[in-house]
């Protein structure tokens, strides 16, 4: 093929040797800052959550008009985070984009982890999470009792529950010839034991191969409809409820598209990272990360429409409540949350239309990080404008987020590069196996299988 | 064949290694015109066309995966019509009991679960995974070389049957392990 | 729930780390275990028979088995689930799964009551001590805890309804701060406890002695009963010289004098709304405050109710059905409920409704419609008075926009409906240097409108003659006492030291010995030599004569809870008499109702009483009364006067009163009906104003009289007069209790004293900014509806020409007939059987807040502090919407009780996860809390925001005798859990439980007939403004008033069905009526 | 198909019944964590038998003196609450039947110190449950159906566990006795038909 997706003349042992190096090695100054801030960050969120339960939800920003805050807009927020790397590794695969081994694997870890992350909040949202981890659940119990399947967030537990189970056996599944080449690789017996496990004993053979990729395929190809479905779930939330602001028909694609969105963002920043502290610029190269950028640059005009969109809706549905809600969400007391949400959004990522603006790092790195905050807006505009001021005027009431709330957000974070760091640490940051796939053929040794 | 098979299952013979997809396709046909079946080739990633030169049958996993994602729909509808219609139907803000339409999603993602994990069954089960008593034949496997295995054959015959394929290396495997 | 130390405990905020927390559990069991050991001795009812015999009284024993204390099992088990919460799910599996219910005691009765059975409650009929109105009172007991305060049906003044006072009252008896044992002090404001034996030494001796010499003793009490009156004038005669004077601070001294001066009859006459067509008030909140509020909102709803309106629901009761409403016309200085409640309203200064008066006068004896036969036709006093007060003039000055032509108006309305219109006035905020010659003034209009002895009756008795009543004659007493002439002074029922501030509190420091009787500390026991532990009202016995030819009798329901003994008892005590030994304040009272109420020795005669609480007979009427000229002297001829700067206006709030209510968190968290501020009293002030001077909301102001200052945070309020400060009294008591004190800023010291006479409105006062600002805590932030499809109210006019006018809703979405069927996309669930429904008259609801409080001490609402409320998480099942519309200095005022709709197509329910929130087949939507894990969907899901969320757990801070509060009948419910208006439903289940028993049953279930069952807010509401009943019987109440034209539903454009409809309001705008 | 082949090596049959083997394993494992009595701690105190301040045998007062529930437990057929029988109850025999016994003694003792007995609550339903008795008893369900055959107890225990799921069933006649059943619905034509009221708030409020 034309574009050359590995450069500096890789060969196979050296992007094994390239990419199992952060693993074998001990870990540098940098990860340990990374590590213990993580760590800092998420016993603080500890800290207060355990507070939390044991005074009561009382310590948070919500009252009797604003049942749902920062927690909620949290869960949403990495619930999108975790849409990229499924779609990069699923989608992309089937579409035989071959420029997705570089960054899938990072990608898939990053998803896991999100969804991890997003898993937190429905349940410390509630106000006894004791019983909610249980009753959640449709289980036999001697309250004969069973769930609610018409609520939505029922539908939230079982899509989510699905799409991070699903997502957590593709990854693996893609893992598994990797975790073999580290096995061989391993000196240290406890090393060499750790991997052989993991690795369940792979050997690469021809049959193994032809069911593998059968099964990659398949997994692929159940992946991309999960994955469209869940944020479309996510937005039942609010589509289903009656809330004007809330019950809107356009939001599940609107909020895919915007997961998809804040996930590329969210990836971008990642692999900036990544690359640069672990020399991988020759796997992941500026061709990936610019073709990353035109997806941020589609996809955030998307979300754009998305917003214009609903202020047509509103105004052509001729439902005062439903107009009002809108024209207060943009010049309502909290209108600074919402042009935040469009700069950020809309404007922002215009800057791609160049392509120096693509490939130049610093300016990447910012403005996917402009886009995540970006998109922890939009999803705080569309949970606390459109409660704080519904149909009765006399309930209209102002909700502001406690310390609390931002020290357990902050917590999330620590919660979620925690895990990111592991992984980096661990395991192989890049599909090796399908890389070598590419170099082989690059180095035009015969027409050879497209991972 | 029949004591060959028997004997098969002992996993002994000859390695021979090469360094790049091309040869080992070729030396692969080769050993299929002379008649072998008793080899098994190793490969880094996939290779092309291997199984074809090999006479590999498709995979099976697909059905698998029909069979599983069709019940786990089918029964993921069952058990929300039976919680909600049957064991204790509940007048929930003047819904219908059954309100079919409100339980699509849950199908769905049940079809996707059972299916998806079914997938990864069957390729464990398909792929004789998990089995971490075996070891690598070659470490350089892994890596970048490639290699076949030929087993049910006395090892000088094997070997010299390997170099003249282009094998770069050859060597003898001893049986280890419960097979 | 929660008390005083709970709001406390709130602004500590739930911080017990979870150690402590569990240590607290273990205590707060043990102590309350304690206290039924003490019950065991004290805390059981004691009745009337045990009274006569008594047997076995003092070892009764609560049973533990269905005890107050439920809960505490509640509190254990929350421990362990918050432990779990710490611990983690997983390990606390492990502890849960292998914890052991903690074992839990069982305390038989000794010797069971016969009236006494566990689980079923017991009734009894006393007097409401809320206020000095009296009204009847039903207590409903529980294993001998009293749990709730109603009306008393059978009772003519309020005919079953009860205000929020009496409603709130119930938690005055719990309240921990209450004084437990008498106390000896030091006149510095030091305190010992003593005991009544000490004490009563000391006191009689000291008594003795006075009545050796040649004594002053005076006795300083609240207006009191009868019986009372006559011991304590019975005690006073043994001494050479003894007084005994009352004092209420808002009672309107000057209706008295000026019936004095006008009819030479000193007395309150009985106001008769139910005959009036025409009510005008010059400031008297007759519906909310003043006099006898729930006796006046009943009577004058009854001429408002409209013909489809609903209508003697109360029995025997009934006001006769009018095709026409009364009107209601209001000039008040500060929006009152009243005013908010007047189909037309003046804002107006303080001091001018004595022109208002007279200008009305002048058009009415102008007019010829004044009966030639009357002598006022050719009076020479009046044709020498009046002549200054045109219209135009007086409205000029007292700048309403042509006001001229609605006196006008006005004036010739009163002429048309001669002896059928009233004019009333009074009250704090009317109660200026002029209220005296407006009160001359009112007798005058009433005279000359022939409205005396129709709409007024005034009884032939000696009224207040023989009384020393009111503020002259406590400046007597303290002119006494400056002067070190009184030798001992006894007060019980009254709190002069805060509602008469420095006049008194320096003149105390002269009385060589005071003996204070009261249920708390307070403001005045400070400078007592004594405190004497009193009784609350439901623990002992006493009578009342809210008017003449009703006598009303006040019984205890529970033994006294802590060592006090009745104020009676004591005075008993230390009389120097020959009565037979030991005889009690009980006996004495029995003899005095045999000799001067029954007037005959029929036993039954008492033991109906004590059943009914009411002993009526019919008063000699006085016979026509005519006015004195002699009178007008107080008035003068018009003259201009120029009112320049700032006028203050004192008003008394429905909840606090004259502070009375200032240790009951119930009624310092009432929002107040118009301002919707909780906790605090705040300066309001017009929009307008606001803009002059440059403050928002919360800007703390400093007020200034020459003789005193403060500051006040602002409050913007329509319907001010552009030069009127208001703000209510009440606020800042010292000493009362954790609750009370330090809540607001007490105005008292703004009272000026002229002569004999006081006022509270009126001072031209300063205003300055002091830049600080203070966040009141209130319950409404936004008060216009924004056109949305909300509330309904048209004018009478409108009403007359279409009564479904203005009701914007989608016909469609309106059965037009009772079962049609709206389309649906769904086969709809069908009720048999009963199916539950209200309608709310917005018409009849006058936003008094009552059934707030009912709804509260019912359900086991709490209350939760002024932080809390701050941050929006009040309980309130029920709250009372407020709705301006209109121009901001004239207007309308729209009062919507809100509750749970449940609605038949109900958002919250299918948004609920795990089914905790479902229909039942009566058509009730549940909640249920115990399988409620608090994900707050249903709270955003339901339009109507009636949901509420356990924050924090509130009951933990009901601690020692607030246990006893709870209602039994439901759940105390945790945090983390929703809860809202069940529609009563355990009164439901009662009903059907009843219905059961006597054989009543449809299809497996009690048959409840209609109006067998009242919800606490439909039962309590003194305008029967709620109705509820059964929607499937076409017959029942509330199925006619939903069908009627005047029916709506909120948001009905969301088709969310509710079950509660209201009725639009019709404001009697227009001139026509009568 | 596949059969033995070297490098799969294992047989197919053999590595499906190893992978079964471990999903049988594992969802036994789940089966527990589906189990309340593993989870979530089970609600019940079946089995429940303390030792009371005086060993007061229902086995000789129901049992063998034949005397009737409601003689003591009066609430019974009036109130939600069964209620304990007061002092005087007991008294009313014991003044003279077996005075002397050492434990009549100490009642008696503490009946005329005006004192009580605090008994051990045996059967205990959580605050948020209204059961009545008076509807039950009213309705012909026998005592024993849930206090068990407490005519043969020395020491009352709790034979029923008293869990939502146990009252549901009786209510939906799947484990009303018939006699029960019979009683309370003579003409019920199905026996596991459901036979009171399932609505939340008919224990809930």
């Amino acid at each position: 093929m034309a574009e050359i997706l590995i450069t500096g003349g890789k060969s196979a042992a050296d992007l094994d040797a390239d990419v199992a190096r952060p693993v074998e090695r001990f870990p540098t100054r940098i990860w340990w800052v990374c590590f213990l801030a993580a760590l800092a960050a998420f016993g603080l969120g500890a800290l207060l959550a355990t507070d939390m339960f044991q005074r009561g939800l009382g310590v948070l920003g919500l009252n009797i008009t604003n049942g749902w805050g920062v927690f909620i807009v949290n869960f949403v927020f990495w619930v999108g985070i975790g849409h990229a790397g499924t779609l990069i590794s699923a989608i992309l695969y089937l579409f035989r984009q071959r420029w997705r081994t570089g960054i899938n694997r990072t990608a898939e870890a990053m998803t896991i982890f999100a969804v991890m992350t997003a898993l937190l909040f429905p349940v410390i949202h509630t106000g006894r999470p004791w019983y909610a981890i249980f009753w959640l659940i449709p289980y036999p119990n001697e309250r004969s009792l069973w769930v609610n399947f018409r609520s939505p967030l029922i539908w939230d537990v079982f899509a989510v529950g699905t799409y991070f189970t699903i997502s957590l056996v593709f990854w693996f599944t893609g893992l598994i010839p990797d975790l073999a080449s580290l096995r061989d690789r391993a000196k240290h017996p406890v090393r060499k034991a750790v991997y052989t496990v993991l690795s369940l004993g792979w050997r690469g053979s021809s049959r193994n191969w032809l069911h593998y990729e059968t099964a990659y395929l398949i997994l692929a190809g159940l992946s991309t409809p999960l994955v469209l479905s869940v944020h479309s779930v996510v937005s039942f939330d609010f589509a289903v409820s009656s809330v004007p602001g809330w019950h809107t028909t356009i939001f599940p694609p609107y909020f895919v598209a915007g997961a998809i969105f804040s996930g590329f963002a969210m990836v971008v920043t990642l692999l900036v990272i990544t690359r640069e502290v672990f020399g991988l610029k020759d796997y992941i190269t500026l061709d990936h990360l610019e073709k990353m950028n035109k997806i941020l640059l589609a996809t955030g005009m998307m979300v754009g429409y998305a917003y214009a969109c609903e202020f047509f809706i509103a105004w052509y549905s001729g439902n005062p409540i439903e107009r009002f809600a809108l024209t207060n969400r943009a010049f309502g007391p909290y209108a600074w949350a919402y042009w935040i949400m469009v700069a950020c959004n809309v404007a922002v990522p215009q800057i791609f239309w160049f392509k120096r603006a693509r490939r130049n790092l610093a300016l990447m790195f910012l403005v996917s990080l402009l886009v995540n905050i970006g998109m922890w807006f939009e999803r705080f505009v569309i949970v606390v404008t459109s409660l704080h001021r519904d149909f009765l005027p006399s309930s209209w009431r102002y909700y502001v987020p406690t310390f609390y709330d931002w020290g357990i957000t902050l917590g999330s974070f620590g919660w979620f590069f925690i895990w990111f760091l592991l992984f980096v640490r661990f395991l192989p940051v890049i599909a090796m196996s399908e890389v070598k796939a590419v170099i082989a053929e690059e180095n035009g040794e015969g027409h050879v299988a497209v991972a | 064949m029949e004591k060959a098979m028997s004997r098969s299952h002992k996993e002994g013979g000859v390695l021979g290694l090469f360094d790049d997809p091309v040869r080992l396709l070729e030396a692969v046909r080769k050993l299929r015109s002379r008649g072998l079946t008793e080899f098994e080739v190793f490969s880094p990633y996939a290779v092309e066309g291997i199984e074809k030169a090999q006479g590999l049958k498709r995979s099976l996993i697909p059905f698998v995966t029909l069979v599983f994602a069709s019940l786990g729909c089918t029964l993921g509808f069952y058990f929300q019509y039976w919680t909600s219609v049957i064991d204790w139907p509940l007048n929930v803000g003047g819904k219908p009991y059954n309100s079919w339409p409100a339980f699509v999603p849950v199908m769905f993602e049940l079809t996707v679960l059972a299916g998806g994990l079914a997938t990864f069954g069957a390729l464990l089960l398909f792929a004789r995974l998990p089995n971490t008593s075996r070891s690598a034949l070659d470490p350089s496997i892994t890596r970048d070389r490639f290699a076949i295995l030929v087993s049910g054959m006395n090892p000088e015959d094997a070997s010299n049957l390997l170099t003249t394929i282009g094998a770069r290396e050859v060597r003898a495997i001893v049986p280890r392990g419960w097979f | 729930m929660l008390r005083r130390n709970a709001t406390h405990a709130i602004n500590k905020g739930f911080l017990m780390n979870e150690k402590a927390k569990f240590k607290d559990h273990v205590e707060t069991r043990e102590s309350v275990s304690g206290l039924t050991q003490n019950r065991q001795h004290r805390q059981h009812w004691r009745g009337i028979e045990d009274l006569e015999s008594k047997t076995t009284c003092d070892e009764r024993v609560t049973e533990f088995d269905q005890s107050p204390f439920d809960w505490i099992r509640d509190s254990t088990e929350m421990a362990r689930r918050e432990f779990l919460t710490i611990m983690g799910a997983g390990v606390a599996m492990a502890t849960f799964g292998c914890a052991r219910r903690p074992v839990h005691k069982i305390i038989p009765y000794v010797i069971k009551p016969e009236e006494v059975t566990p689980g079923i409650a017991n009734w009894y009929a006393t007097t409401c001590g809320g206020c000095s109105a009296a009204c009847g009172a039903l207590v409903k007991t529980r294993e001998g805890r009293p749990i709730k305060v109603e009306g008393n049906p059978k009772h003519p003044l309020n005919r079953g309804a009860l205000c929020a006072r009496g409603q709130a009252s119930i938690f005055d008896l719990y309240d921990p701060d209450r004084l437990k044992a008498p106390l000896a002090g030091s006149r510095t404001g030091k305190r010992r406890q003593t005991s009544w034996a000490e004490a009563d030494q000391a006191i009689q001796t000291r008594f003795k002695e006075l009545a050796a010499k040649k004594a002053r003793v005076r006795v300083l009490s609240g207006r009191s009963g009868p019986a009372s009156r006559r011991l304590v004038s019975e005690f006073l005669s043994t001494f050479s010289d003894g007084e005994q004077i009352e004092y209420e601070p808002l009672f309107d001294d000057e209706i008295v004098e000026a019936r004095r001066l006008c009819f030479g009859h000193p007395s309150i006459p009985r106001y008769r709304f139910d005959r009036a067509d025409l009510v005008i008030s010059l400031g008297a909140d007759f519906l909310g405050t003043w006099l006898s509020p729930v006796e006046f909102a009943r009577d004058w709803v009854g001429g408002r109710k409209l013909p489809n309106a609903p209508n003697a629901l109360n029995g025997p009761n009934a006001l006769p059905v009018k095709t026409t409403m009364t009107k209601l016309i209001s000039f008040e200085p500060t929006l009152t409920i009243t005013g908010s409640n007047a189909d037309e309203r003046f804002a107006i200064r303080p001091g001018d409704e004595l022109k208002v008066a007279l200008a009305l006068a002048h058009e009415v004896v102008k007019s010829a419609g004044i009966r030639s036969s009357s002598s006022f036709a050719k009076n020479k006093a009046i044709v020498n008075l009046l002549p200054g007060y045109t219209p135009a003039s007086v409205a000029k000055e007292i700048g309403i926009a042509n006001g001229d032509l609605a006196i006008k108006r006005f004036a010739s309305s009163l002429v048309r409906s001669s002896g059928r219109s009233l004019i009333i006035g009074g009250g704090p905020q009317s109660q200026t240097s002029n209220s005296l010659a407006l009160q001359i003034a009112i007798n005058l209009l009433n005279s000359l409108l022939g409205n005396e002895g129709v709409t007024i009756e005034s009884d032939a008795g000696t009224g207040f003659a023989d009384r020393k009543v009111g503020f002259s004659a406590v400046s007597k007493l303290i002119a006494e006492m400056d002067a070190g002439s009184v030798d001992a002074l006894i007060v019980h029922g009254a709190n002069p030291v805060y509602t008469i501030p420095r006049l008194f509190e320096d003149a105390l420091k002269k009385v060589p010995f005071v003996i204070v009787m009261s249920e708390y500390e307070n403001e005045t026991s400070r400078h007592a030599d004594y405190v004497l532990a009193t009784p609350h009202p439901l623990e002992s016995w006493g009578d009342a004569e809210p008017r003449p030819g009703i006598r009303s009798i006040q019984q205890p329901v529970i033994a006294p809870m802590h060592s006090t003994r009745a104020f009676e008892d004591s005075i008993l005590l230390w009389t120097e008499v020959r009565r037979p030994k030991g005889s009690s304040w009980y006996d004495y009272l029995r003899s005095f109702w045999k000799n001067d109420v029954f007037r005959s020795d029929r036993e039954w005669l008492w033991e109906e009483t004590l059943r009914t609480g009411v002993f009526q007979s019919t008063p000699a009427r006085a016979k026509r009364v005519e006015f004195r000229n002699s009178a007008l002297d107080r008035l003068g001829p018009y003259a201009r006067t120029e009112n320049s700067g700032l006028v203050f206006s004192a008003y008394a709030k429905v909840s606090i009163l004259d502070g009375r209510g200032a240790n009951n968190v119930l009624l310092q968290e009432l929002p107040e009906p118009t301002t919707a501020i909780t906790w605090d009293n705040s300066l309001n002030i017009a929009p307008s104003l606001a803009k002059k001077l440059g403050v928002a909301e919360n800007d703390v102001l400093e007020l200034s009289i020459p003789h005193h200052v403060v500051e006040l945070p602002v409050h913007i309020q329509p319907g001010l007069h552009p030069s009127v400060v208001s703000a209510a009294l009440g606020y800042g008591r010292r000493s009362v209790g954790k609750a009370g004190d330090s809540t607001g800023v007490d105005l008292y010291p703004f009272m000026t004293v002229k002569g004999s006479a006081r006022f509270y409105s009126g001072q031209t006062v300063r205003l300055r900014k002091t830049g600080k600002i203070y966040r009141l805590a209130s319950t409404q932030w936004h008060t216009v509806a924004e056109k949305r499809p909300i509330i309904n109210d048209i004018t009478l006019a409108q009403y007359r020409k279409n009564p479904a006018a203005s009701i914007h809703t989608e016909p469609e979405l309106r059965p037009a007939r009772p079962g049609q069927k709206l389309p649906t996309l769904w086969p709809e669930h069908v009720y048999q059987g009963q199916r539950w429904g209200m309608t709310i008259d917005l018409n009849s609801c006058i936003g008094c807040g009552s059934c707030v409080i009912a709804c509260q001490v019912e359900n086991n609402v709490p209350a939760v502090g002024r932080e809390l409320v701050r941050n929006s998480r009040e309980m309130h099942w029920l709250r009372i919407d407020r709705y301006f519309s209109g121009v901001p200095e004239r207007p309308d005022v729209l009062f919507q009780p809100m509750l749970c709709q449940h609605c038949d197509l109900a958002p919250c329910e299918p948004v609920c996860p795990v089914l905790a929130s479902v229909h039942n087949d009566e058509g009730l939507n549940l909640q249920v809390y115990n399988r409620c894990v608090g994900t707050r969907y249903c709270e955003n899901n339901c339009p109507y925001k009636v949901r509420r969320f356990n924050f924090f757990d509130y009951w933990k801070s009901y601690k020692t005798t607030m246990n006893l509060a709870w209602n039994p009948d439901v759940t105390v419910r945790s945090r983390g859990v929703m809860e809202k208006c069940t529609f009563c439903q355990h009164r439901i289940k009662g009903a059907q439980d009843q219905a059961k028993d006597n054989g009543k049953v449809k299809n497996g279930k009690g048959y409840v007939e209609d109006g067998a069952m009242k919800t606490a807010c439909e039962q309590t509401c003194p305008t029967d403004a709620i109705v509820f009943g059964d929607l499937n019987d076409p017959n029942s109440r509330v199925s006619k008033l939903s069908r009627d034209p005047r029916a709506f539903r909120v948001l009905e454009l969301q088709n969310t069905q509710p079950s509660i409809t209201y009725l639009t309001k019709v404001r009697n705008k227009d001139d026509a009526h009568g | 198909m596949h059969g033995a082949h070297p490098e799969n090596g294992v047989s197919l049959k053999f590595h499906a019944k190893l992978l079964i083997a471990l999903v049988i394993t594992g969802t036994a494992g789940f089966a527990a964590f589906g189990d309340r009595k593993f989870v979530v701690p089970s609600a019940s105190n079946q089995g429940y038998a303390p030792e009371q301040p005086i060993p007061f045998s229902h086995r000789l007062m129901a049992g063998n003196d034949r005397i009737p529930c409601l003689y003591c437990h009066t609430g019974a057929d009036k109130s939600r609450h069964a209620g304990i029988p007061p002092m005087n109850v007991c008294m009313n025999c014991h003044q003279v039947v077996k005075a002397d016994s050492p434990y009549i003694q100490k009642l008696k003792q503490l009946y005329n110190e005006k004192k009580t007995i605090e008994w051990v609550r045996v059967h205990e339903l959580p605050d948020f449950v209204y059961f009545s008795h008076k509807r039950h008893v009213l309705k012909g369900v026998s005592c024993e159906t849930c206090h068990g055959d407490v005519a043969r107890m020395d020491r009352v225990e709790q034979v029923a566990p008293l869990t939502m799921g146990w009252c549901l069933d009786c209510h939906r006649g799947k484990t009303a006795p018939p006699e029960v059943l019979s009683r309370v619905y003579p003409n019920q034509q199905n026996p596991r038909g459901p036979v009171a009221s399932t609505q939340c708030d008919t224990c809930h409020q």
